[in-house]
């Protein structure tokens, strides 16, 4: 298991964001359309980057809720684009399970049946590349 | 060959305790060029002068090192002194042995060593010093203010009640700037028009200051003392001396469509109109792109009921050429276009508006009459929703990366003004940071949190959704209760940014007044000369030099003023004689040093050379001594070395080197 | 005739090297110029032309002349010594000798030129004929025999041996100190005349090798000087120096002082460039203002003034290296074809 | 090379322009020199192939000066020249009429050499239409070839690219050459051991003879009189007495062109000591891209260069000592 | 004149410091009696702009063994915009300087304002460690100016 360190940066890394950016503003969490099933909330996420608690947020619901419409990306006025955390963290959880790259044969598996679908949209056009 | 006196001071015994004064004297001999040295216990009292003067001129001295403390300290001493005794100050070189040598070492053969070398790098300057002059320019005793506002103004009048005549250049058809849109003012909810009139009258009264609305600067030549600017005055289509303001002009004329610019579109004008009912001057324009008369060659009725034949349609624009001695730069500010925010529903619901329409809305003479009401039906909404930071502190380039300063105060304002005047309705601000730093601000703010109930959350809004029922659902977060708040309005008003007038960077290449990223002029010095721009002889007034409020952007103008009046109250600048300096002969006339002389001080010339016999027409740069302020960026720039710098010249930097490096 | 193996070469230079300076053609980073032998020295004498002809060795780029040494404030001037130390020069081609002798013509002329005169004195020129002739080659052309040069020592490369022949009383002396590693070879005159039969050959196969010298002599200054033609030929050539760096005749120089700062000021010679735009820069100014007037200098010189004043004797002995060297391919061949190609028409 | 030719008696006649600027054939098979042509009879010496390697762009500094239009052929690469010249007022764009020349990478006859060719009599495969990728060479000790490629200059391998920056029309293909990394030469010297830099530099630099051609050539060094030729700073030089000297011009030299250089190749082409110049300037362009933002010289004509802007977040001098 | 004491090395270094900030640093530093070497000597240059990549060639050329240069923090520029410039064209020379193998630390750069005379005693202090540590410069000296 990697440190809480080397997960917070590798989720940077992936996520091309510099969390020390947000000015805690809100407009993400006010512009998620899944907000009320979040416990960790959008804005919450950068916070967590930043104290590097990334194992509350892997095993947070959010992550699993977020349906990457990307509408806090969009709207972020700091470009710090909580949605791309979201993101980075997911694809820490697949790379910890041993597996870099998502076959479309590996998915029925993995797959939580709350998943939304179009979390499996963006995961395979993320993660299938 | 100089002939160079080397003067080694003791001062007391702060170097002479540590460095062998003698030694220093002893060694200075055996430089080249030194003629004479001597020590003395202080050099700079008047004894030590007139060892210096003597020495001068019972050797025939043509130039001096004189060791002792910081020339930062005394070198203005030591030039005057050699000033009084005939010799140029500038061919005076101070060797630093105290505060760079006595004070900081201890051994005292170490520190006459350095003492040594310190004298001899002073002593290869001096070798290839040469005697400069000041130059002088003239000041014309006039002032340009551009803008209209009431930091122009201000401006302006502080100006002119030196006693120099100013003239000021305003693009719109009045006076007043955005100021005279606005209803209240705080801190105090004092009337803005009540505040502002009386001075629009004072300028417009005034027997120094001349007002050119409607009016646009055109070129600027010339330096710091000695601008000259062309003027644009525009076609007013109204005879400025005929004219008596009676108004019916505008009343009859039949084009009544228009926006109107100073109710920001919410209502229409007339084709022939003033902007506002106590515009100063109180003449009217004809906009041309919408008078019948100018689009089809009929009508003509302005014309028809103007008793004192003031219209005249056959006007031109005019050019005005003027000479000035400053410029004060006050060209304010404007709001963001919310194009790029569609997630807030601006342009596509009424009733969202901007902080400056609801101005405009609140006021007696706006649109509604002062009523608050949605523009969509005309009811008086009952949910107000502000919403603050739209487009500033952005990262992304759909805004500006700065705080608007303004909008924390103003918002806090409307919010009081809507709660006492409509207890029904509710108001409810998103906010990220409340700041409210300046006198009795934050107490303002309080007020309209604890006296008016003023519904203050600390969260942005992420969507604003026109409903079917005509009412806008608003999205927002609470990040204290960390909940999403879905919240109905009636009306949404954003705090949009404001950024500086578009034309500011126009104006600023004219001025070759530098500008930054945000097109905020920029200023002389961040802390230490704030109302000058790095341009000798432009200064900045209000917003154009980055947000601020009504008293500070006056207080700022009152300092421009001052600094303006300073430069008019001399009748000839001394400039500075350390200046760079191009050689005709080396210069490749590439532009590359003009893109970094912070004040534009190089331009270029075609200019006949003769070149060890070739003839021909070179393009060369050519420095101007009144604007030059010595820094150097040139020098190094310039890969030929065509550019030199006076008094710090490559070789002098050149011959110290060697000389500590012997 | 001697001859010594290929393979032996080495032991031969370490013999010379013990005795005296070895300057031969060394490869550094791929380029092959006249330098100090070592052994760790890349030896290369199969290429034919060194970037540089080795003049440098009895006048080199720059050497210096005299130091003023500050003294209080007095000047003590102290001149450098002349060249004291016997050296060899391995390796030079037929056309470098002749370079030799031009430059002889210019330094050991009254005045003399000590420095170059000391360094004539100490050295000994080991000269190569050329195996393989290359097509930028135009030493007959001045009637240089590729085949056999005339040095203090004349050597063939032929296989695996070197053929070794004195012909001056330098010559034999540098023989006797290496006659050990020499070994005398009673067949070695018919495998030189065939190698020097084989040379010639194709020195007559060379494209350069007949172009015509018609018209150029002492006697045709003003005609050449003002024809107009040279306002066309000069206007490809960028003012560098490359030609007259690499030439083996150049002999241009200029006296520079340098400051050390301690070491006192060193006044030091360095060769100088007509194609420079301070080439012969005065006070006054510069009597070519034009590198029309420093372009035509070079040739004018080479083929017009020099013959003048030295019985016929051209300043150019046709090694190429201007033709290889030149960066926009301009060259004294080319210069005079322009003016044989004029001549045609007129 | 007839369409180019014809195009230009075409222009000439019609008096569009008063002279053309381009490449007479030489006297051997890799010699053509650059040329004006003025009259018609003149165009039978004209060429264009594969040595035609000159950068023109440098010789329109005199050619502004003259009366009337100049034609001149520039390649892709040379456009950009041509354009920082422009943005350096040394050129008048109204005074060129530019015609982009097809370029299909352009020949080094010391790469020729060095592979043991020579006594060369002619060289087929070096035109600029016909497709040839290999060039055969008669010598008068046998016929040689060797793949075009291969004898292609350096700057060639790293080619910037097809597309002229600036021109009034084009004439002929042009083919992209690039197959090395342009920085690979420079990240290699970078990971050296400052002992093994300084080492690589001084062996290098000893060849140079201090010609000047590398800085006479460049047309990034258009200064009327150089520093090196002037005593502004007590800099004239004539030669490299020590071999400070050496690396005191070619540093200071690489430094002037920074933010200019478009890495055009001409020093290293021009060099006769075969030196690697162009590592100077590439080391200023990798920085430059690196520290600044990617940054070609010439492709616009945005006066401010990087050495004469710069940005208030700009990296600090220590950035050197850290990278390590 | 030599008064060297002993035969150790002691460091030539050459600190070019703008007048407006970094000299009057240095002079803070004097009339806090804040020590440092006396091997370095000040060049007063009006703004770090106007330090020629020449002037810090031709010191190493005549023996300096480091040159700093000193000048006023960005964004307090008394020419607004110069050490922004200064700081580009030292980044690419030292950069330069150590591509061509000149070590590391001969070259350094600082921004000291008026006030911090400690800072500017500390950094001579530092830099003169860094180069008594390098020792003498033989790569970029001009052998005919060695002692």
């Amino acid at each position: 298991m990697k440190t809480e360190h080397s997960r917070a940066e590798m989720i940077k890394e992936i996520s091309g964001v510099n969390p020390l950016k947000c000015m805690k503003c809100g407009k993400c969490s006010a512009s998620c359309p899944s907000y009320n099933e979040m416990d960790i909330k959008p804005h919450q996420f950068v916070s967590y980057v930043i104290n590097e608690d990334i194992e509350s947020l892997v095993k947070s619901k959010s992550l699993w809720k977020c349906l990457s419409c990307f509408a806090c990306v969009e709207r972020c006025p700091r470009d710090v684009k909580p949605g791309k955390l979201i993101d980075a963290a997911r694809q820490i959880v697949v790379r910890e399970r041993g597996k870099n790259y998502l076959l479309a044969d590996d998915i029925p598996e993995l797959v939580d049946p709350d998943t939304p679908q179009q979390l499996l949209v963006s995961a395979l056009r993320r993660y299938r590349r | 060959m100089q002939r160079i006196g080397v003067f080694v001071c003791h001062c007391g015994t702060n170097i002479a305790a540590t460095v062998d004064v003698k030694k220093v004297v002893e060694m200075a001999l055996h430089e080249p060029g030194v003629v004479h040295a001597e020590d003395y216990a202080y050099m700079c009292s008047e004894a030590g002068q007139e060892l210096i003067h003597k020495a001068i001129k019972e050797k025939h001295l043509t130039g001096l090192v004189v060791c002792s403390c910081s020339p930062r300290m005394h070198e203005t001493t030591f030039r005057n002194a050699a000033e009084k005794a005939g010799l140029n100050p500038y061919m005076v070189e101070i060797a630093n042995i105290r505060e760079h040598c006595s004070w900081i070492h201890k051994d005292i053969e170490e520190a006459t060593e350095k003492a040594v070398i310190l004298m001899r790098a002073a002593v290869a300057k001096v070798n290839l010093d040469a005697p400069l002059k000041p130059g002088e320019s003239r000041v014309t005793k006039r002032a340009l203010v551009i803008g209209g506002g009431i930091a122009g103004i201000q401006t302006a009048l502080d100006i002119a009640e030196a006693g120099y005549p100013v003239d000021i250049v305003e693009k719109t058809p009045s006076i007043g700037g955005r100021m005279s849109q606005l209803d209240k003012t705080f801190p105090t909810l004092d009337c803005s028009s009540c505040i502002l009139t009386p001075k629009m009258g004072e300028v417009n009264a005034h027997p120094l200051i001349n007002i050119y609305t409607y009016s646009e600067v055109e070129s600027v030549s010339g330096f710091v003392g000695d601008f000259t600017v062309e003027i644009r005055k525009k076609a007013r289509s109204v005879d400025m001396n005929k004219c008596t303001g009676c108004g019916v002009c505008q009343e009859k004329c039949p084009s009544k469509k228009t926006p109107s610019e100073f109710n920001r579109g919410l209502s229409t004008r007339s084709a022939i109109y003033t902007p506002f009912a106590q515009a100063v001057p109180n003449v009217p324009v004809i906009d041309r792109d919408a008078c019948i008369k100018f689009k089809t060659g009929k009508c003509g009725i302005c014309s028809k009921v103007c008793q004192a034949g003031a219209i005249d349609y056959d006007q031109i624009d005019e050019i005005v050429t003027e000479k000035y001695g400053a410029i004060v730069v006050a060209t304010g500010f404007d709001m963001i276009k919310l194009d790029k925010y569609d997630e807030y529903a601006y342009s596509q619901s009424k009733d969202v508006i901007t902080s400056l329409e609801l101005e405009r809305i609140m006021n007696a003479a706006g649109p509604t009459g002062g009523h608050l009401e949605r523009l969509s039906d005309g009811k008086p909404p009952k949910e107000m929703v502000f919403i603050q930071c739209v487009g500033s502190r952005c990262a992304d380039d759909r805004g500006k990366s700065y705080c608007s300063k303004v909008c924390c105060m103003y918002t806090a304002k409307h919010a009081m003004l809507i709660r006492d005047k409509y207890p029904d309705t509710n108001v409810t601000v998103f906010y990220i940071d409340v700041r409210t730093p300046g006198k009795n601000f934050d107490e303002f703010y309080r007020r309209a949190v604890e006296d008016y109930g003023v519904n203050y959350i600390k969260g942005q809004v992420g969507k604003v959704i026109p409903q079917p029922n005509g009412k806008l659902l608003v999205q927002g977060a609470d990040l204290l209760d960390n909940k999403q708040i879905l919240k109905e309005a009636d009306m949404v008003v954003l705090a949009a940014a404001i950024e500086p007038n578009p034309d500011v960077r126009k104006i600023a290449t004219m001025l070759t007044a530098s500008i930054d990223t945000n097109n905020f002029l920029t200023e002389a010095h961040a802390k230490l000369r704030p109302v000058e721009s790095p341009t000798a002889g432009i200064f900045l007034s209000g917003v154009c030099q980055g947000p601020k409020d009504i008293p500070e952007t006056v207080s700022q103008a009152g300092a421009a003023a001052v600094k303006a009046i300073g430069l008019l109250a001399k009748d000839k600048l001394l400039t500075n004689p350390c200046t760079a300096h191009s050689d005709e002969l080396l210069c490749n006339g590439c532009s590359q040093c003009a893109n970094v002389c912070p004040y534009g001080a190089i331009t270029y010339e075609d200019k006949e050379v003769n070149d060890h016999g070739v003839r021909e027409t070179r393009r060369i740069a050519v420095v101007n001594d009144a604007l030059c302020q010595g820094c150097g960026a040139c020098t190094v720039t310039c890969p030929s070395g065509a550019m030199d710098l006076q008094g710090f010249s490559n070789r002098q930097i050149l011959a110290e080197v060697d000389a500590i490096c012997r | 005739m001697y001859k010594i193996a290929k393979e032996n070469l080495t032991a031969l230079f370490q013999k010379i090297a013990a005795e005296q300076e070895l300057y031969l053609p060394v490869r550094n980073e791929g380029q092959v110029n006249f330098a100090a032998w070592s052994e760790d020295a890349q030896v290369d004498i199969d290429t034919l032309k060194t970037v540089k002809s080795p003049k440098d060795a009895f006048f080199p780029q720059s050497e210096t002349l005299y130091t003023c040494v500050r003294d209080g404030k007095k000047i003590n001037i102290e001149p450098e010594a002349l060249k004291e130390q016997d050296f060899v020069v391995f390796g030079m081609r037929a056309c470098d000798v002749r370079g030799v002798e031009v430059l002889d013509k210019v330094f050991l002329v009254d005045p003399l030129d000590t420095f170059y005169a000391a360094r004539r004195d100490h050295g000994t020129i080991v000269a190569l004929a050329c195996h393989e002739p290359e097509e930028t080659c135009f030493c007959k052309v001045f009637g240089i025999d590729a085949a056999e040069p005339a040095a203090d020592v004349a050597a063939w490369l032929i296989g695996e041996d070197l053929y070794w022949k004195a012909l001056t009383e330098k010559g034999e002396a540098l023989t006797n100190a290496v006659a050990d590693l020499l070994t005398e070879d009673a067949g070695a005159d018919e495998t030189v005349n065939k190698e020097k039969d084989a040379i010639r050959s194709i020195v007559e196969q060379l494209p350069y090798t007949h172009l015509s010298l018609e018209g150029w002599n002492g006697d045709v200054l003003m005609e050449k000087f003002e024809d107009p033609l040279w306002d066309e030929l000069y206007k490809p050539c960028l003012a560098c120096g490359t030609c007259t760096f690499v030439c083996p005749t150049c002999q241009c120089y200029d006296i520079k002082d340098y400051d050390t700062g301690k070491n006192g000021v060193q006044r030091y010679r360095c060769w100088d460039s007509c194609m420079y735009s301070d080439f012969t820069m005065m006070a006054h100014g510069n009597n070519r203002k034009s590198q029309k007037e420093r372009f035509r200098q070079r040739f004018m010189h080479k083929l017009v003034y020099f013959p003048a004043n030295n019985d016929g004797m051209y300043s150019c002995v046709g090694c190429g290296r201007c033709v290889e060297k030149c960066p926009e391919s301009l060259n004294i061949v080319k210069v005079i074809k322009a003016f044989a190609k004029q001549g045609g028409e007129k | 090379m007839q369409e180019l030719i014809n195009r230009a008696k075409e222009l000439l006649a019609d008096g569009t322009v008063a002279r053309v600027l381009g490449w007479k054939a030489g006297d051997l098979p890799y010699n053509p020199e650059p040329a004006y042509f003025e009259k018609e009879e003149d165009f039978a010496d004209f060429v264009y192939n594969g040595f035609c390697g000159a950068n023109l762009s440098k010789y329109m500094i005199e050619a502004s000066k003259l009366e009337g239009k100049t034609l001149v052929c520039l390649k892709p690469c040379d456009t950009y020249s041509f354009q920082e010249l422009i943005k350096e007022h040394r050129v008048d764009r109204d005074k060129a009429y530019i015609i982009g020349v097809g370029c299909k990478g352009k020949l080094d006859i010391e790469k020729i050499r060095a592979m043991g060719i020579k006594g060369i009599k002619s060289i087929s495969g070096a035109e600029i239409e016909d497709e040839a990728e290999t060039l055969t060479i008669d010598t008068i000790y046998g016929e040689k070839s060797c793949a075009y490629k291969d004898a292609m200059l350096e700057r060639c391998h790293v080619c910037k690219g097809k597309d002229h920056m600036i021109f009034d029309e084009i004439i002929g293909e042009s083919k992209e050459t690039k197959d090395a990394d342009r920085f690979a030469e420079v990240e290699k010297i970078e990971a050296m051991s400052p002992e093994e830099k300084f080492a690589f530099f001084q062996k290098e630099l000893s060849k140079c003879i201090r010609c000047n051609a590398c800085r006479n050539v460049c047309p990034a060094c258009s200064c009327r009189k150089c520093v090196f030729d002037s005593n502004k700073f007590d800099s004239s030089q004539k030669a490299n007495v020590d071999s400070f000297e050496e690396k005191m011009f070619h540093i200071i030299r690489a430094f002037h062109v920074a933010g200019r250089c478009t890495d055009c190749g001409e020093c290293s082409r021009v060099c006769p000591q075969g030196i690697r110049l162009h590592l100077f300037n590439r080391k200023f362009i990798k920085d430059i891209n690196e520290l600044y933002g990617e940054y070609q010289a010439g492709a616009d004509l945005e006066p401010r260069t990087p050495l004469t802007n710069y940005d208030v977040e700009d990296a600090e001098p220590g950035i050197v000592a850290e990278r390590g | 004149m030599s008064i060297e004491k002993n035969e150790e090395f002691r460091p030539k270094i050459v600190a070019f410091c703008c007048n407006w900030c970094s000299y009057a640093g240095a002079d803070l530093a004097g009339s806090s009696r804040m020590s440092y070497s006396a091997d370095v000597k000040i060049i007063r240059v009006p703004c770090s702009c106007r330090v020629n990549p020449m002037f810090i060639l031709r010191a190493f050329e005549r023996g300096a063994d480091g040159v700093i240069m000193c000048g006023c923090h960005p964004g307090d520029c008394h020419y607004t915009s110069g050490n922004y410039y200064a700081r580009r064209r030292m980044t690419l020379l030292f950069s330069m300087l150590d591509y061509i193998g000149v070590e590391n630390g001969r070259t350094r750069v600082e921004w000291v304002s008026a006030a911090e005379g400690a800072k500017f005693s500390q950094t001579m202090h530092e830099f003169v460690d860094k180069i008594t540590s390098l020792g003498k410069n033989v790569r970029l000296e001009d052998l005919r100016c060695r002692n």
